[in-house]
């Protein structure tokens, strides 16, 4: 990414990349370079556990676990699991965005509701989810009810703020224009707002997934749910000394988000075909 | 539904563990049937939310360690005692240093941090009443709680000097990262304490005295066959709880308590409060003499 | 950026009238919060009053500030807020990279949103065992946590600049570091800021989770510990305390966001 | 009938940026009134304030004699800066349909006005199309057709022809003028084309630069109905022409 | 010797919209070129192929005999789309100083020169203002000074002054010719502005619509310092004026 410059102080043009370079397209490419992205991840960490600073039984390499994670994937058991999991996250977004979405246009557009809601939500979501855990399971149990509204009270942040700051980034002369033919209020923010933020919404949502997901597992490891992959986690590490099936089941959630986040990228490419591409 | 009088399905949470067997033999022997209960036990691995799902009425029942039961007792969170299920051996929880250290004792602690299960543990109490007993100060050792499938990576890395462990973890410990130990609790003053027991609300307890009686009843029956049959128990592990079978073997066994009248057990119970106020883990007197649930019939 | 899609709408006029908007439903739902609490009158939720006591006792008496905050709160803001410095420019950089290089992003993309979707708590042991139980593998596990929002939100400020920035950027022969210091960043900074904002709160709670483990001090600590010992109270003052702590630092990088983008059509 | 009036109008932006000053004027029902003046003298600020888009700061505007607070019914605009108000995210077809789309009009009855406005700005078949895949003028002439394809009684266009090429410019300034008459559209039309705002015009206005006010008000003697050619050659609109050119001469 | 050649060059955008189509001619050295067309000819793609900012399909173009794969030493480019071609986050003497700062210009060189072609297109003293506080006149111009400013060799101009009154372009036109010959600059000018064209050309070609090919190729015969009054009356202008006007008659 430097761009050479010669001696004589003539300016030289940066050597574009991706422009004139012929982009490998399509899926082949993409999936190639995903590939190579992963495997280089792998050997680091296989490097890293091979060079024994840690007992191998704790924390074993990458040639361990993956086929270990293979097993797992093909067990009903674990797919069980995987399943109660998804549930409960797919869930928790769904509740965080049908509240996020509204309030976050309400906040982006009223300077008001900005000003008035802003402490509460700050403060509100500066409060650890795990933190509050024992209190929702005292009110709604160990159960799929806990999980979903933990999964939700996390979720609701990102996808909250990007809707704020994407329904703020609208172009200015978009609105004039929706004003100037008197577009309902309602029909703006559905046609104009909306689609303007929606990328940044999408982004909202794929960190709303991972978060949710991440937070997820991570209240069925804190209460003990009965189900989940959180649970597949905490049964072989209540074992001991199972750390192979431990960090195949933590690799296949990490897998599970790879997954999730995949889905929602390439359900929202025609969704915003248009971003990059012209003003706004 | 659960809290009312004619209830006669009681749903457990309880963890994994060894105090738990006779429960389960019970369910599964039919001793709960013969009483004209229904008793859903559920596995909760290690969280710590148990107490906040009886108290809330998410579940019935939930076994709880007497140290952990107690202070929220003390708390005033509206919690009864059911049962005691078990008391200490020697083996069956130790403190353990790592293959390479060269510490012999506890006075070898100095300085450094143990780590324990959870911040009200019992372990805490043995250990500060083993310093004393070598006349040294309870803040020799400092604790750092620790989730006990950590204790071998905690322990492994260094970042604690030693551990405070139960099995399986123990013997797992000791078997496959030459652990040594160096303390064992049930050797000191409160040896032979009761490890843990069942608790329920206060509330559930005053609209269930019948359902709680035969839950006595049948968990006593196990409890003694439990006792008379060591190997059965060994066995049954592997089952409900995520000990392998490989391990299960050399597992030590608690005693479990066979005493049909709660109140035989105050005394117990009462030692480990009294205690907690001398050890630090309660800051005033607890008095446990409102704690159990009476026996209706 | 005070924000385009501001619409006709009157702002509160004067000082004392934006206080009141702002004061406002925070002081209503604390009064609500009290009327519900003593309603329920359930020893696990508080009346905010028992709370806001308890909180002085522990923190907010003597002078102004008990040293006991300072033991609580203060190690664990800054390692909050340097795990969040840390993984905000990780993420900066390197979706900066990944948004302006779309190969990159091929590369890079996968184990991204793999490693963002493992579940923090499973991988802390990892952090122990690879950095010690000390500062280094808290503000680590902070800084891990807090980089993905900010990468992705940059990737997705970087991808819709608008090409004719771009186009006029590369027209004048600006180099491609001045490009992306003086074109793209400023471009996409509305959507980095708001990365920022959703991991600055983040950082927190993964401060929170960080000192669950072998901490002997600091708010995550006290929190972990009031909460196994049945401490409701300080339970509450903990969560409180945080949530005032976030809104605090949420004030001051608002401030910070209006300072920066202020230079935008308004 | 006054369609249109503007009495005393003022416009500062921020802290003393005066960019009108005490504007008055008013355009009947049915005319067509050329603004003209030179750049930064406040057509389009002026243009805003009628469209009631931006609050003036003294003064005030009344469209069918009602005051504007927010945007009249029955107004469109098209707007100076037509690539960003075309939306990227709707083809041009949909652009177009979009404030049709809140009307009560049959779906079929909006299809057939989109085909009809984009044929008349000469964009047949481009529908189908995002706006960012089609050249300036063209995007350009969208935003005409989308004004054109809503049918508001007060129409005020914004340099709408400055990025056209002459032909397709005399095409637009003739369909302009048939628009007006046909349905006796009222319209208020900046430009800086001094030949174009005579020709379009029934009347005239000249801005002064800073602050913009009314220089000169000129009532154009041409038919009504125009040709290119024709209309140009007459002596009217030659005297016209040139006694507007003097007159931006002294406004700027 | 030649600044600019284009050889056979086409241009299709995504799957087969062909927007030209085997354009071939060439630019000399410190010449003026105009190029005319209509709306949606290929004229923006023309510049933005020569000036290496998208690919061309077939065919290349070469920049004081290299070929162009990137944008070429020394050459610079005013948008048609200067709305959008400012930066909003700098204010008009940054968005000027902006392509200097990377020269190793002293600061007082850069400052003088920001303030020199702000002068020249009549923008003095609007250095601190960001671009959304001018009108859009004005942005268009700030675009120009900001070429001026850069002082290529090569420069590429894109409907420069299609927003601006006639006054205002009067003078931006003769400017241009006069950093054109002072600077010896190679100069590559779009319009849709007959007139314009042929006033400010050396030479002129006429792009025939879709997929845009040369037409015609004139060469313009007026003398090199040109004046508004005089120029446009010499039978020299009237003359080509009125060809380069057939031609596009034809080209649409
Ligand atoms: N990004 C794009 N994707 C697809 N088609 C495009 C794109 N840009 C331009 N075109 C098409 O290419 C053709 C030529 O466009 P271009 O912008 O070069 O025209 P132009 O001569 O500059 O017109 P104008 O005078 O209106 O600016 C048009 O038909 C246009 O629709
Ligand atoms: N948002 C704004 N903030 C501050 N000043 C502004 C703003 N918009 C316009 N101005 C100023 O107001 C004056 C009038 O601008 P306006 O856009 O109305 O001019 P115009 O007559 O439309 O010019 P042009 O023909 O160049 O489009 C200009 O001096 C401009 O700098
Ligand atoms: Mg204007
Ligand atoms: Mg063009």
């Amino acid at each position: 990414m430097n761009a050479p410059v010669t001696t004589t102080g003539v300016r030289t043009e940066p050597r574009r990349t991706g422009e004139r370079r012929r982009p490998s397209r399509g899926a082949a490419g993409a999936f190639l370079r995903g590939t190579a992205g992963a495997a280089v991840l792998t050997l680091a960490f296989e490097a890293f556990a091979r060079l024994e600073l840690v007992d191998a039984r704790l924390l074993p390499p990458a040639t361990v676990i993956l086929p270990e994670a293979l097993r797992l994937l093909t067990e009903p058991a674990f797919l069980v699991e995987v399943w109660a999991t998804l549930v409960a996250v797919l869930g928790g977004v769904a509740v965080a965005a049908a509240i996020a979405v509204p309030l976050g246009v309400l906040i982006g557009s009223y300077r008001l509701a900005a000003l008035g809601l802003t402490p509460i939500i700050d403060s509100l979501r500066s409060v650890p989810g795990i933190a509050i855990i024992p209190l929702l399971v005292l009110v709604m149990g160990q159960g799929l009810q806990m999980k979903v509204t933990i999964v939700a009270f996390v979720a609701l942040w990102p996808l909250l703020f990007n809707t704020v700051y994407g329904v703020r980034s609208v172009d200015p002369v978009a609105l004039e224009t929706a004003r100037s033919f008197r577009v309902p209020l309602l029909r703006t923010w559905w046609r104009v707002v909306l689609p303007s933020a929606l990328p940044l919404m999408l982004t909202g949502l794929r960190l709303a997934l991972a978060t949710g997901l991440t937070v997820g597992i991570a209240a069925e490891i804190a209460v003990g749910t009965q189900d989940g992959i959180g649970y597949f986690i905490l049964r072989p590490s209540y074992a001991g000394f199972r750390a192979d099936t431990v960090f195949a089941a933590v690799t296949l959630a990490g897998v599970l988000g790879y997954v999730l986040n995949w889905v929602t990228v390439a359900g929202a490419a025609r969704l915003v075909a248009w971003d990059g591409k012209g003003p706004s | 539904t659960p809290g009312t009088a004619t209830t006669t399905t009681i749903t457990i949470s309880n963890p994994a563990n060894v105090s738990n067997v006779p429960l389960h033999l019970a369910i599964d022997k039919g001793y709960f049937a013969a009483e004209g209960l229904t008793v859903k036990a559920d596995v909760d691995l290690g969280s710590g939310s148990t107490v906040e799902a009886v108290v809330g009425g998410q579940v019935d029942m939930a076994w709880s360690n007497v140290v952990s039961g107690l202070s929220a007792y003390a708390k005033g969170l509206g919690i009864r005692l059911v049962a005691l299920t078990d008391t200490a051996v020697t083996g069956s929880q130790q403190v353990l240093v790592s293959k390479n250290s060269k510490a012999r004792g506890l006075g070898d602690l100095k300085g450094q941090k143990v780590a324990v299960l959870s911040p009200s543990t019992i372990c805490i109490l043995n250990v500060r009443s083993g310093l004393k007993a070598q006349g040294l100060p309870a803040d020799t050792v400092q604790f750092t709680p620790v989730a006990p499938p950590e204790h071998a990576n905690v322990l492994d890395s260094g970042e604690v000097a030693a551990t405070c462990t139960s099995d399986p973890f123990r013997t797992l410990m000791i078997d496959r990262l030459g652990a040594r130990p160096i303390y064992d609790t049930s050797s000191g003053e409160l040896s032979g304490y009761a490890v843990g027991g069942y608790l329920v609300s206060e509330k559930f307890a005053a609209a269930n005295p019948k359902a709680l009686a035969g839950f006595r009843r049948a968990l006593l029956k196990a409890t003694a066959y439990a006792n008379a049959n060591p190997a059965e128990v060994k066995a049954a592990l592997p089952e409900f709880t995520t000990i392998e079978a490989g391990v299960a073997g050399k597992v030590i066994v608690n005693t479990y308590l066979e005493t049909a009248d709660p109140v035989a057990l105050r005394p117990q119970v009462q030692r480990i409060a009294d205690a907690m106020v001398t050890y630090g883990l309660a800051d005033k007197p607890i008095d446990v003499s409102g704690y159990f649930v009476p026996n209706a019939s | 950026m005070s924000g385009g899609a501001h619409m006709a709408v009157p702002a509160a006029k004067g000082r004392p009238a934006r206080l009141a908007v702002r004061l406002g439903p925070i002081l209503l739902a604390l009064l609500l919060w009290q009327w519900a609490a003593l309603a329920a009158g359930s020893p696990f939720f508080p009346p905010p009053a028992r709370i806001a006591a308890r909180m002085a006792e522990l923190w907010f008496s003597e002078p102004l500030l008990t040293e006991r905050f300072w033991l609580d709160a203060g190690p664990s803001v800054l390692r909050a807020l340097a795990g969040w410095l840390a993984g905000a420019a990780a993420g900066v950089a390197v979706g900066l990279v990944a948004g302006q290089w779309t190969a990159a992003a091929g590369y890079v993309d996968p184990p991204v949103n793999f490693l963002r979707s493992l579940p923090k708590p499973a991988i802390v042991p990892v952090f122990l065992l690879v950095f010690g139980s000390g500062d280094l593998m808290r503000i680590g596990l902070i800084t891990f946590g807090c980089a993905w929002p900010v990468l992705l939100n940059t990737m997705q400020g970087v991808r819709s600049v608008d090409p004719m920035y771009r186009e006029t950027a590369r027209a004048f022969h600006i180099p491609t570091r001045t490009q992306l210091v003086k074109v793209v960043i400023p471009a996409a900074l509305p959507k980095i800021i708001a990365g920022m904002r959703v991991t600055l709160s983040l950082s927190l709670i993964l401060m929170v989770l960080s000192e669950w483990l072998l901490a002997d001090h600091g708010l995550g600590h006290f929190l972990i510990n009031a909460q196994r010992t049945f401490e409701i109270l300080d339970v509450w003052a903990a969560i409180v305390l945080l949530g005032l702590i976030g809104y605090l630092l949420n004030v001051l990088f608002l401030a910070a966001e209006r300072r920066v983008l202020r230079s935008r059509p308004a | 009938m006054t369609a249109l009036q503007v009495r005393n109008l003022s416009k500062t932006y921020g802290e003393g940026h005066a960019a009108l000053h005490n504007l008055s004027f008013e355009v009947k029902e049915g005319e067509l009134l050329s603004i003209v003046g030179p750049s930064g003298c406040g057509k389009t600020t002026l243009l805003k304030c009628v469209a009631g888009l931006i609050p003036a700061t003294r003064g005030e505007v009344s469209v069918h004699g009602r005051e504007v607070t927010g945007v009249p019914d029955g107004l469109a605009v098209v707007f100076q800066d037509y690539g960003r108000s075309l939306f990227p995210w709707m083809k041009v077809g949909a652009n177009i349909a979009f404030p049709l789309e809140t009307s009560r009009l049959p779906k079929a009855e909006i299809r057939e006005r989109v085909e009809h406005s984009l044929a008349a700005v000469g964009l047949e078949g481009k529908a189908e199309r995002y706006p960012w895949q089609l050249s300036g003028g063209m995007q350009q002439r969208v935003a005409i057709a989308r004004a054109l394809a809503y049918r508001p009684q007060v129409l005020l266009m914004d340099e709408p022809f400055a990025s056209v090429d002459a032909q397709t410019r005399s095409g637009l300034e003739d369909l302009t003028r048939r628009v007006h008459l046909e349905f006796g559209m009222t319209i208020m039309f900046v430009t800086h084309d001094i030949d174009e705002s005579v020709y379009l015009a029934d009347r005239l206005i000249v801005l002064r630069r800073s602050p913009g006010s009314v220089l000169a008000e000129l009532v154009i003697e041409l038919p009504r109905v125009r040709d290119q050619i024709a209309t140009k050659s007459l002596p009217a609109f030659v005297r016209q022409r040139s006694e507007v050119a003097q007159h931006i001469k002294d406004a700027s």
